[in-house]
């Protein structure tokens, strides 16, 4: 009796939260999205997925061997954690969690090993997000498969359009005055990491959004993650009424010169050129281009074909999978079911909205300057969300031109995108760590 | 402390953003400036993309693709022969 | 001399015991049957290797630095380890073996670290077992990559084939109950976490008997998933008397109508079906089913196929090629030449044999209530082995009937065999680790 | 002690088997359900695998397969031509 | 003003030192090599952009969490390193950074927690150091990977070939004993672990160098490494000359009777037949030919093609880009320009030429006893470097005579030559360790 | 420390090249020893190498492919039949 008792205990529906289910239905929805939609599928499955077991109750699968300990609940256990941690043994399972998140390095080194001397272990997914996104493995090895499929070309032919790049990053940092304003009239409650990294989502570049807010806000990676690729798979949605509403009929029709080739020397020095400049210029944002150029450089180069195939395929696609399911262990009910996450996702379209903006106009600046007339439906190609950006800025072309093709052209700002927003994610985490210390 | 957030907010931007426009400008003229000296010295490249995907496809089918590619050639000529 | 002396004495000769030497022999027969007669040759070639590597004399392979520096037996070493193990420094090396064996988490820790500071290193193949199996990551890989191969079609036509793959589990709990005998009357000396995990054999399924043994037995997970992988290679030697015993001329003659298709939106539901069933009631097989599923949905979805391609190919086998190492580090002589692997390949194939006749069993019984027949010789499929045990039951039945198809049919009882288990293991799991604390 | 080891066994084996029963006969039962609302509502598929496989070999051939395969058919349809 | 001041005394410029700046240099010119003069560019594309990351100024990508915080100067993290580490506050961050670097693991364990606590983490190349070469795993993988893709059927036609590949290994003893005459006369300091890692750029093969010396030497690796990659590249020049000079034309116009062709059964046993010697006689070779032979074993069983197919492709491109990034971060600048460089670069040359000549010289005493004469051009290509110095030797071989094809004679000692440096590789770190305990 | 230098050094080197020229020698003799008793004792093997081949690539072609190059020689019948 006992056992059955036991087993209904130990039942998932039995231990369920409400935020629980409510989670599982939002990852559903994710699931959806991805698979019947096409949202971003390549990491909305995963991330969906992973956000499905991460908040299978019971289980545990998101969390450390610590919080597994702290939910079985064991008087001992909790005594002999509070101790560690610097507390009474009468305090509360919630007060010692709190205190053991607040804790650093030293203090979950000790707890976790009193934790597996206690027979707890650490979940599945937790494992999986150490070692793929604590560590920031996963993130950078995304960036070289990038790399490694990045053709910089219609770049170089009109490097130019790298202010079309810079100019959408701007609404990164609006994003950040737009927390710091939630946050100074205490509607939500940022801190300065947090903002930071919730700007990131402007970037419109996955690998960069995770791996900014692994660095800066943990917490929040989860909710920046899935707006960062929401949105920038609601980029043919978001993007257009903002580029009809700033272009005029005529500057939309503006025809775009055939680029010029470029030869496959060019292609090579480039990544070379641009590590040498972060090198001299940038050094916080080594780690993100580093491994980009790397990854570009093995394409160009011509004598490690079968690398840059690997990048390419097997191995972008393993670490997408583990990046996925680890970012899924941060869609647990308790992480993600915060006031935070509305915040999060309004202030994650309004950087998508500034950003597109913003890139429209510095075209329409160039132009002002310029002989050579851009079409400023490329500007918007800026803000990244390679390649469903420029893909739009050609849709959109061909409605006010049929004889336009603007493809090629908006891939150049599409990748000086990147670039802008690693250099962006490079100076945020450089100048926030040093505002922290 | 909430204007010391604000404040933090506003140097996150200027310097930031600053950063972002600084380097790319750099990056630019870097850029413009290779491009230049390399098809100076060295010469243009006649048709380089082309001549590339050849070596790459001839490279990287495997001796079983055409091994295979081969027999089904064999088998298509054989039936049609008859 | 000194020097022609110590070589004579680091040679493998010099130091080899009788028990490696065994080893050696039996894993080249491993080998042999591998390569020589198809024994599931893509884990038992690595296995085999792998166990003979983990018998080199005096390269100590498969030990942990603590082990290598109890085997070198320098003195102060041995006193330090003495100490920190709790002992006097007088014990002596075979003390402080079984002092270590018998400690928990923190005391290996902080042995480890004395070892490295002495010099000492982790052998390769401990390395391997410790990233792949101890952490669970590389049987639930598997188990992932098995999702992406399965075909769920012909159970999702077919759904009541689910109770025959339920019914061969009975495999697993007879075997339980085999063990518990065997130990309570002094033949062997197995505890409730060792019974279970020999019942696992019987679910004919390695990497859930090897995930389910790295956590309950790991000292027995070498003869464990030997004795798994033996008998899924040697299902159509065990099961074809049993089917012939428990069926009726006229039984085996049963033809069975042709599965309806099944559309691609009820595959694409199904991993979703289960993985919330199991959230909802059976959150302890969470990570073996999760994975599975997760896998199958990757397959199914048709969004994300450069991710299935991976995780079907390169993922798998390298996965394969490191667990199979790993495991091999678990045919140490020391723990496999042990008596109680006689006990654990006696009962793995009872195990097979009366899960093989359960599902038979439950096949005939299904037939007494159902107007549309099935042949009992899908039953047998019931126990997993996928795919060995259906092509066992479609032979049968063409000898009995050549006109009759079975395969198709015994791939739906096939599949449910691994849910089955991975079920099993689930509960196993969680009761098992109930009993202990 | 061994009076434990048995009730222990004994537990494992009801309670577990009859899980795997229950789990298994409940996903009968909503596998079953599923199908018949699947069809129900959104009609039958026609021909899905079919489709469903075009699709898969027209995306996961590299372009590079493709070109050798009619490099491979140009070479035999010029000798065949002779 | 203050922020201005910040990014300036943050960029590269600021902070690069003098070695930093040459070390870019020094890794242009190994990209420059490995892309335009295609010198072993698999692995000198990844070390060559290896090092340059590990030389940015101020991003720290190359060190530990420590040697970061040591950068960074905080005097009470100073303090704080220096009582850890036994020393007094007031001592400099460079006797800090000395005590560091002569600590044990237990040190390192504590200081890197500090440094955690203290918010440092550990550089990117660091950590893929880390995991990749300090476990010794990348190499292994490498080794396994290798042993997949040779084919012993030229080396079992003509046993006798091993002899070549024995003698050309007295280039790695010969250069030990350089090392050994530099030292003894205060030319360099080489310790003997020292003299033994050099010494092994003389065995021809990379993984096996790079090995031994994160076994002997880790601060050595980044120059031991270059140097037997680029010799490697270079032997086409470096060969020839001595070949000529130690043969008479008419030796060299010897033609050798085509090699017989050898069967499956053969190939799958040699694998074996070597892992059963190495257990036998020399368990320190253990881990290096148990992976070589473990490789060769699944190529050849034919019946794991799939996991021998991952390991020539996916499995070694993935290990290679890792090893050689981490590779890369041994090029730092206090660690390679050193004058240590110099002596290294210089005795491999000699290694490389001293081997050389040992399996040319081996091949003609080979012919006073032997009726059945063999080309004494095959000798040289026993330094391994497979598969450069065979088709060295084919060439100069057709030079003297046209109709004479060496090369498939040639790749018996080729391959001998990995056996023999991995044997060597075994003894050396066995005996040095010996010696330094 | 030095004369200590040198006697580790020649040590190395002694027993070292002792070690590897006493491996190698047995290796050679046990692969000669194997190699005949293959062959005496379970016969020539008939053009192994051939087979082998043929096993592989059947094996590792992917069903994709073959329905590619299938499609391939239809259409290009097809075309050709014109
Ligand atoms: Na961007
Ligand atoms: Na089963
Ligand atoms: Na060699």
């Amino acid at each position: 009796m006992g056992n059955l008792l036991g087993l209904w205990q130990a039942s998932g529906l039995y231990q369920m939260h409400v935020g629980q289910f409510v989670m599982i239905l939002i990852c559903l929805l994710l699931l959806f999205l991805a698979i019947r939609k096409g949202f971003e599928p390549l990491l909305l499955v995963p991330i969906g997925f992973g956000g499905i077991l991460a908040n299978i109750p019971g289980a545990g699968l998101a969390l450390p061997a610590v919080e597994n300990a702290l939910a079985a609940g064991d008087p001992t256990v909790l005594a002999g954690l509070a101790e560690l941690l610097g507390l009474g043994a009468w305090d509360s399972a919630k007060d010692i969690y709190n205190a053991y998140q607040s804790a650093g390095p030293a203090a979950h080194k000790l707890t976790a090993l009193y934790a597996a001397e206690a027979g707890y272990h650490n979940g599945m997914l937790y494992n999986f997000y150490s070692v793929a996104i604590a560590t920031g493995a996963a993130p950078l090895i995304i960036f070289m498969g990038v790399g490694a499929m990045t053709d910089f070309g219609p770049l170089l032919a009109n490097p130019k359009t790298l202010f079309l790049g810079a100019a959408a990053q701007f609404g990164i940092f609006a994003t950040i005055i737009g927390a710091v304003f939630l946050s100074a009239n205490g509607i939500m409650d940022f801190s300065i990491a947090d903002a930071a990294a919730i700007g990131i989502i402007g970037g419109a570049d996955g690998p960069t959004a995770i791996y900014v807010s692994s660095k800066l806000a943990p917490d929040l990676l989860g909710a920046i993650a899935v707006a960062a690729y929401s949105y920038m798979a609601l980029v043919p949605l978001i993007q257009p009424p903002i580029m009809r509403a700033l272009t005029s009929e005529k500057e939309r029709k503006i025809e775009m010169t055939q680029l010029r080739t470029v030869g496959r020397r060019e292609k090579i020095f480039f990544p070379m050129l641009l590590l040498i400049l972060v090198a001299l210029v940038l050094p916080d944002a080594a780690p993100l281009l580093g491994m980009f150029c790397f990854g570009n450089l093995m394409r160009e180069c011509g004598v490690v074909d079968r690398l840059s195939e690997t990048t390419q395929h097997s191995l972008i696609n393993i670490t997408t999978i583990f990046l996925g399911l680890s970012v899924g262990s941060k869609l647990a009910a308790d992480k993600f079911l915060d006031p935070k996450t509305m915040g999060i996702l309004l202030l994650g379209i309004v950087a998508f909205g500034i950003g597109t903006a913003m890139g429209v106009l510095m075209a329409k600046l160039m132009n002002k300057f310029s002989k050579q007339k851009i079409n400023p439906l490329i500007g918007s190609a800026g803000v990244s969300a390679v390649p469903m950006a420029a893909r739009v800025s050609n849709k959109v072309g061909q409605e006010a031109n049929p004889h336009n093709f603007l493809l090629m052209h908006a891939m150049g700002p599409n990748v000086a995108g990147v670039i802008g927003s690693a250099v962006a994610a490079g100076v945020m985490i450089s100048m926030v760590t040093g505002m922290l210390q | 402390m909430k204007e010391n957030l604000w404040q933090q907010g506003l140097d996150l931007m200027l310097y930031g953003m600053g950063t972002v426009f600084v380097f790319l400008t750099l990056l630019v003229i870097c850029t413009i400036l290779m491009s230049t000296l390399l098809r100076r010295f060295l010469g243009e490249e006649p048709e380089p993309v082309v001549a590339r995907v050849d070596t790459a496809s001839a490279e990287s089918v495997s001796p079983k693709t055409l091994a295979v590619i081969q027999a089904a050639i064999h088998a298509h000529r054989a039936k049609h022969q008859k």
